[in-house]
């Protein structure tokens, strides 16, 4: 048996790695230090793998592939899209593809997180690492986000128990603020819960930039209060913020995904920036998938934007709203699809899936999902960080390398990924 | 075999200048042409070189291209991608971007400005994963990365040491670790103490400021950190970005950081940004004419310029707190980046507009310091990228540079008051060609001990630019006819014709295999990667190269 | 020469097309068969006007800018009438993206509806919808902090999000109900409402106006209320309105308008201008 | 059984989390995104135990869901999201930014099997 020491879980955005796991004739035999979603994950990484099919029938890899490389290169206006669990390099053949059939190219963030990427477009963000929030931290803010059950060991890793530099008291050394809509196990940690009403981020952020600038609101109707919260207690919040050393506040999609989305973080960047002014304060995205922000990196870097890419001119070009995937499957306008790494059928709202289920669809996927039951090209690739090596990106930007502990008998996206274009290449050159 | 035939060579190191001749290349490397009998010489492939001056492959001291800042960068603007942007072809990638191109564009358009050799001048070790996956991206070009330590826990950690030998011998251990980890190439030293000093909201710092809560000072850290380089015998000396970047009256911390580190080998980056003086009122004036008087004297020392250019660009740094200020001063766009353990960035859009005072100073002190410093060899042509400006403005500054009725027309399109407050404008000198050749190629590769770039002699990697001559010499340098890169023609009539992928130049210096227990608790204490997956793996190095130490 | 072209659409199209190319100043001067060899990109390959349209061409005496006109369901067709300088385009439909974006002169007018971007940062020129428009009519696009700057926007019937947002100068009128955040971060310049406004009017203006005929739910609290009063640059531009055939019958120039200033996070120079109802 | 009107918020769960990398054919995965969590005086209300069955419905879809009591606040529902929830989300609902209603769609919850229509769980069968 072997015993894999610092290895990387995949699941979330906080890419623990210092998980260990056993070994033993190619097969995991136990998880330790991960949370439970990550030892499920890399226990069941290698079970309900789906076959190889084209249109609903068991067919070769090279069959597969050649398929897929016939309807990608056919289409009119194909998309590209999904990314979110697997490695840059294989986000990096993703990119190439979408250049070479002049796709629309997309990640999940544009529907979870992508409107705190936006709202950068346009205000930037102060931010840090994670250790800066273990190290420094003495006030930390959960907004929207509800870590205990989303990002299991962020709690214990980096936000709020851990002893770090100038934290030595753990804990006891952090003020610790919530903001959600609801009770939840994250809230119940937090010295000071604010319940407030769905839908009013944005008020929120205005009224605690007015204070934290040293304004005072004014409410027409007379009520003194924000999202069902009286202003006392917003005062309190920025006591807390013009008190603390260095503040970290993280937001989840409680805050992307209220109304009016990127605007919201656009607001709390600002947030962010004029409390700067007084003390030192940070905000992070609690990343959901493992790599999602790896997507947007890769794509910033060889496309020059993070998300909803069009090349359908061969350079690239981006607008949210035109070119993310929502909306071009509201209104059919793609012709064909190559879904990698994310599971439309589980995660897009049914009339997408209706859609999607009218066009060619190529997936590759390690497990069955809810899409390979449908999709037009199905083809089984190896687990990352279990089966395939390859760079995620955390939620704070640190890249890690996710290792290969096993052999799977299929291969890595990357390699697929790989194959189908090369094979588009030949198609084209013939 | 392939010659460059009857061009005008430009060979500064080899002591040629302006000689006709052939260079010929085999395997992807320049070898000599005694023994060829004509024939032979005739026989083989030619590039016909007439008319034009033939050059080394351009080498780039400092520039930032690759890794997280930058991409931060390329997020923050994508208003500037929308109007540069590049199609796919069949041999290119598309992309766009002036200021902050995406990897393949940065590596066409310095390849199609006749540059073979890049460094990207600031990686956090923590992230330094990410600048070499975008290195891979960038095509055409060899390249490496410095490693940021000038703020650095563990290097403070080794300082507070009050064991003089123990010091001295720990951080050497520690430098050459750090390099090693992140593949860098060299020790990059941003605002020393500064950076963590403003993670305690603490203003910025002086040369003799304690950092909290080492109460280590940036006179040690540097004075420390260019004694462990040149202990290393590392081929580039620590490069250095003094404190109070872009504070009128800065000069008097550059010039006493230099005489902190008189007798040591150090480079001094983007020195414009540093050369400031102050009027009475504390306005800002040139201070390149002092700081030109005091590096003449100093041969151990190398600079480079970062010369403005006059346009929208966007400012990122590891210096997080100077972006904070300039934020202040701007509104508008602004993203900071803490690194536990280690760093920081910030990145700020920027203009530079010849009718504002400042811009059209900063402007004039860039041009004095590279007129005023006469050792060609001792100060390279940079503009930061983007800080002061994008790189694809270096044939505008050869021009200034080379033509003087030419830089003089420029004083009416400049800030009244600029001549008050610059010697610019009595400066009469011209570069020669001969020197452009040094600033932009030999002179950065001898800073950087890179024995086989920068040259034409025997033995030197074939890279190569040639331009056709023209009395403009922003044209001249614009678009060269070809360009060869490890003896592969890669542009020819100022397009792509070649994408090979350069490769990762590292080092290898003595030691550092492991950290000691000590500076080891720490790491596992507070940083929030396992030491294991800290280290930069082989997986990420493209065809690597070790440049030698010593 | 004064060129009249009309291009009827044969059938509605699956995939989106870029018509940039149907600018008046284009058809200037071309015959049908020019016309009908124009590029037009459909999805990700290039097709000719003639693929999808069919033409006639008048020439008619007399100078005179050329006069455009496009029948059908353009739903799916972008960037019509984009960087337009001069002439007159008239779409007898609805368009999608970006119609009008950038144009600096002329006149755009469809009689439908128009998608998002509508005169997304134009700089001059007039631009009138009969039906409804999408989100970010005069705003900026992605990262840019200036918007319209200059010309007029009418939309007869209701317009989404971030009308208005971040623009520079201009007028931008509503006559139906508009979408969430009329106005965000605006520098200057007039965005008028008929209808129900969404929430969030104004937030981070930082100077400009945005003048509502119907109370909106609430007023940020980051605005202060001033006085009320009549002020006295309504009549002026209620003129101008009229002119280009937009009315607001709710307001005459006795209308009292409460004045807000705002957005105080950002300086507190801009000016929500709210209609008085009459008791 | 009473009907009631409010809004719905789809969220994560450990369960759902831990279920759907084990699973997404799983039972567990398929009862865990079908559990909605709501209010115990707002479960009174529709006549329900805590676990009972519920039908909720959107103006795009109507799903079956077990009604499990929380602290949440009344009037607000929350959902796992997954495709159990999505049967009541539609790509229309994405404004400016792409971003679909997840976090607040008005629904209205009907306690008992509800009206005899075919629906639920995932989306296998569906042509």
């Amino acid at each position: 048996m072997t015993t894999h020491d610092n290895v990387v879980c995949t699941f979330c955005g906080c890419l623990c790695d210092d998980l260990e796991v056993d070994v033993e004739d190619n097969a995991i035999k136990a998880v330790r230090k991960a949370c439970l979603i990550g030892k499920n994950k890399i226990m069941n990484a290698l079970s309900h793998a789906p076959a190889i099919r084209v249109n609903g029938r068991e067919a070769s890899l090279g069959a597969a592939v050649e398929e897929a490389a016939r309807i990608l290169g056919e289409a009119k206006n194909p998309l590209v899209y999904g990314m979110s669990s697997t490695t840059s390099e294989a986000q990096r053949e993703m990119v190439d593809i979408a250049e070479m059939i002049r796709a629309n190219l997309d990640n999940p963030s544009s529907y979870c997180h992508g409107p705190g990427v936006l709202a950068r477009q346009q205000a930037g963000l102060v931010t840090c690492t994670l250790g800066e929030a273990k190290n420094r931290a003495d006030l930390v803010i959960y907004w929207g986000c509800n870590p205990v059950e989303a990002h299991m060991r962020h709690l214990t890793r980096y936000s709020l128990q851990p002893k770090g530099l100038y934290t030595p008291e753990g804990r006891k050394d952090r003020k610790v603020v919530a903001i959600d809509i609801r009770q939840t196990p994250t809230t119940k940690r937090a010295d000071l819960f604010l319940q407030v009403t769905p839908g009013h981020t944005f008020e929120i952020a205005s009224v605690l930039r007015a204070l934290v600038n040293g304004l005072e609101p004014e409410f027409q109707d007379g009520r003194e209060e924000v999202a069902g919260v009286p202003m006392e207690s917003w005062r309190r919040v920025v006591e807390m913020i013009k008190a603390c050393k260095y503040g970290v506040l993280f937001f989840g999609l409680g805050v992307t995904q209220c109304r009016n989305t990127d605007i919201n973080v656009e607001q709390v960047s600002r947030l962010v920036q004029d409390a700067n002014k007084h003390v030192r304060f940070s905000a992070l995205a609690m990343r959901g998938h493992g790599n999602v922000n790896g997507c947007n990196q890769v794509m910033t870097w060889q496309t020059g934007f993070p998300l909803a890419v069009n090349f359908s001119r061969g350079f690239p070009r981006h607008n949210p709203g035109e070119y993310s995937v929502v909306p071009m499957l509201a209104r059919q306008e793609v012709d064909a699809a190559l879904i990698v790494a994310t599971d439309p059928g589980a995660h897009l709202p049914a009339d997408a899936v209706r859609f999607l289920k009218t066009i060619p669809v190529i997936h590759l996927d390690p497990h069955e999902n809810l899409t390979t039951p449908w999709a037009t090209v199905v083809i089984p690739v190896a687990p990352v960080g279990v089966a395939a090596a390859g760079t995620f990106y955390r939620m704070d930007n640190v890249p890690l390398r996710v290792k290969k502990m096993v052999e799977s008998p299929h291969p890595s996206d990357e390699d697929v990924l790989k194959a189908i274009k090369e094979k588009i290449r030949h198609v084209a050159h013939t | 075999m392939l010659r460059i035939h009857n061009g005008l060579i430009y060979d500064p190191a080899n002591a040629v200048n302006g000689e006709a001749g052939d260079v010929i290349i085999h395997d992807g490397v320049i070898v000599s042409g005694a023994g060829l009998s004509e024939k032979q010489k005739r026989d083989m492939e030619t590039i016909d070189a007439s008319g034009c001056a033939v050059l080394p492959g351009g080498v780039e001291i400092h520039s930032h291209i690759a890794g997280a800042k930058v991409n931060n960068g390329r997020i923050l603007c994508p208003e500037e991608h929308r109007s540069h942007v590049s199609a796919r072809t069949s041999l290119t990638r598309a992309g766009c971007g002036l200021c902050v191109p995406t990897t393949f564009r940065t590596g066409y358009l310095y390849s199609k400005l006749g540059y073979t050799t890049i460094f990207e001048a600031a990686v956090p070790p923590l992230e330094a994963r990410h600048a070499h996956e975008e290195l891979m991206d960038m095509p055409l070009l060899d390249k490496g990365c410095y490693t940021v330590m000038g703020n650095n826990h563990l290097v403070m950690q080794v300082l507070k040491d009050p064991d003089r030998a123990a010091r001295k011998e720990r951080l050497r251990e520690l430098a050459s670790w750090l390099l090693r980890a992140s593949r860098g190439y060299a020790v990059k030293v941003v605002n020393p103490g500064g950076v963590e000093d403003w993670k305690w909201n603490a203003g910025a710092a002086d040369l003799d400021t304690p950092t909290p809560p080492f109460g280590v000072t940036p006179r040690q850290i540097v004075t420390a950190l260019a004694e462990a380089a040149d202990e290393l015998k590392l081929p580039h000396s620590m490069h250095l970005h003094c404190n109070h970047l872009g504070e009128p009256g800065n000069l008097e911390t550059t010039l006493a950081t230099m005489r902190a580190l008189e007798g040591r080998r150090v480079h001094y980056t983007h020195l414009q940004f540093h050369s400031y003086d102050k009027t009475k009122k504390g306005g800002f004036r040139s201070g390149a004419a002092r700081i030109a008087e005091y590096f003449n004297k100093h041969p151990e020392f190398t600079c480079d310029v970062g010369q403005i250019v006059f346009g929208p660009t966007l400012t990122m740094t590891s210096d997080a707190p100077m972006e904070f200020k300039l934020f202040q001063m701007r509104k508008g766009k602004w993203a900071s980046g803490d690194i536990e353990m280690e760093s920081g960035s910030g990145i700020v859009p920027i203009s530079y507009a010849p009718k504002i005072l400042v811009n059209a100073i900063q402007w004039s002190v860039g041009l004095e310091l590279m007129l005023l410093i006469n050792d060609p060899w001792r100060i390279f042509l940079t503009t930061d990228h983007p800080n002061a400006g994008p790189f694809t403005a270096y044939p505008e500054i050869i021009k200034l540079l080379m033509d003087a009725d030419y830089r003089m027309s420029w004083l009416e399109k400049l800030h009244p008051r600029v001549r008050r407050a610059t010697g610019l404008f009595e400066i009469t000198r011209e570069y020669t060609l001969e020197e452009i050749a040094i600033i932009t190629r030999s002179g950065p590769a001898r800073a950087l001990g890179l024995a086989a770039k920068g040259h034409l002699g025997a033995g030197a990697d074939a890279d190569v630019a040639v331009y056709r001559l023209d009395q403009d010499r922003r044209a001249m340098f614009s678009r060269p006819v070809y360009v060869l890169k490890g003896g592969a023609v890669v542009v020819r009539d100022g397009e792509i014709v070649d994408t090979p992928n350069g490769r990762t130049l590292c080092v290898d210096p003595e030691g550092g295999r492991s950290l000691p227990q000590d500076l080891a608790e720490t790491f596992d204490g507070f940083y929030t990667v396992k030491m294991a997956n800290y280290m930069v793996e082989d997986e990420y190095l493209e065809r690597p190269e070790v440049v030698p130490c010593g | 020469m004064k060129t009249s072209a009309h291009l009827t659409l044969i059938a509605a199209p699956d995939l989106p097309v870029e018509a940039e190319s149907l600018l008046p100043e284009h058809i200037s001067g071309k015959t049908a068969d020019e016309i009908l060899a124009m590029p037009l990109l459909v999805g990700n390959r290039m097709e000719t006007v003639g693929e999808r349209f069919t033409v006639s061409v008048v020439e008619e005496g007399g100078d005179g800018p050329a006069e455009l006109t496009l029948t059908g369901d353009l739903t799916r067709f972008k960037r019509i009438g984009e960087g337009m300088t001069g002439g007159r385009l008239v779409v007898e439909g609805s368009t999608g993206f970006h119609a009008g974006a950038m144009m600096s002169g002329g006149e755009l007018v469809i009689t439908k509806n128009a998608g998002d971007y509508l005169g997304a940062m134009m700089s001059g020129g007039r631009i009138v919808v009969r039906g409804n428009a999408g989100h970010f009519a005069g705003a900026a696009y992605r990262g840019f902090n200036r918007g319209m700057s200059g010309g007029l926007i009418v939309i007869h019937g209701s317009a989404g999000n971030l009308t208005g947002a971040r623009m520079r100068r201009g007028i931008i009128a509503v006559r139906g109900a508009c979408g969430d955040l009329a106005g965000f971060g605006m520098g200057a310049g007039t965005v008028i409402i008929g209808g129900e406004p969404g929430v969030r009017a104004g937030a981070n203006m930082a100077r400009g106006s945005v003048i509502m005929m119907t109370r909106p739910k609430e007023i940020m609290p980051t605005f202060r209320y001033n006085c009320a009063g009549r002020p006295g640059m309504w009549p002026l531009f209620s003129a101008l309105l009229a002119r280009a055939d937009c009315v607001f019958p709710e307001a005459g120039p006795e209308t009292v308008f409460e004045s807000y200033s705002g957005d105080f996070n950002e300086g507190g120079r801009g000016e929500i201008l709210l209609r008085r109802s009459p008791l | 059984m009473g009907t009631l009107s409010g809004l719905l918020v789809t969220v994560r769960t450990a369960r759902q989390g831990a279920e759907m990398v084990s699973d997404k054919h799983g039972a567990p995965y398929i009862e865990e995104i079908s559990t909605l969590r709501i209010h115990q005086d707002d479960l009174a209300e529709l006549g329900l135990e805590d676990g009972g069955k519920a039908a909720l419905a959107s103006e795009h879809g109507e799903i079956r869901v077990f009604c499990k009591a929380a602290e949440t606040p009344r009037g607000l529902f929350f959902l796992p999201l997954g495709p159990v929830a999505n049967v009541l989300f539609s790509v229309h609902s994405a404004k400016e930014s792409g971003v679909p209603n997840w976090k607040g769609i008005e629904v209205t919850v009907t306690g008992g099997e509800g009206p005899d229509k075919p629906s639920g769980p995932g989306q296998r069968g569906e042509s």
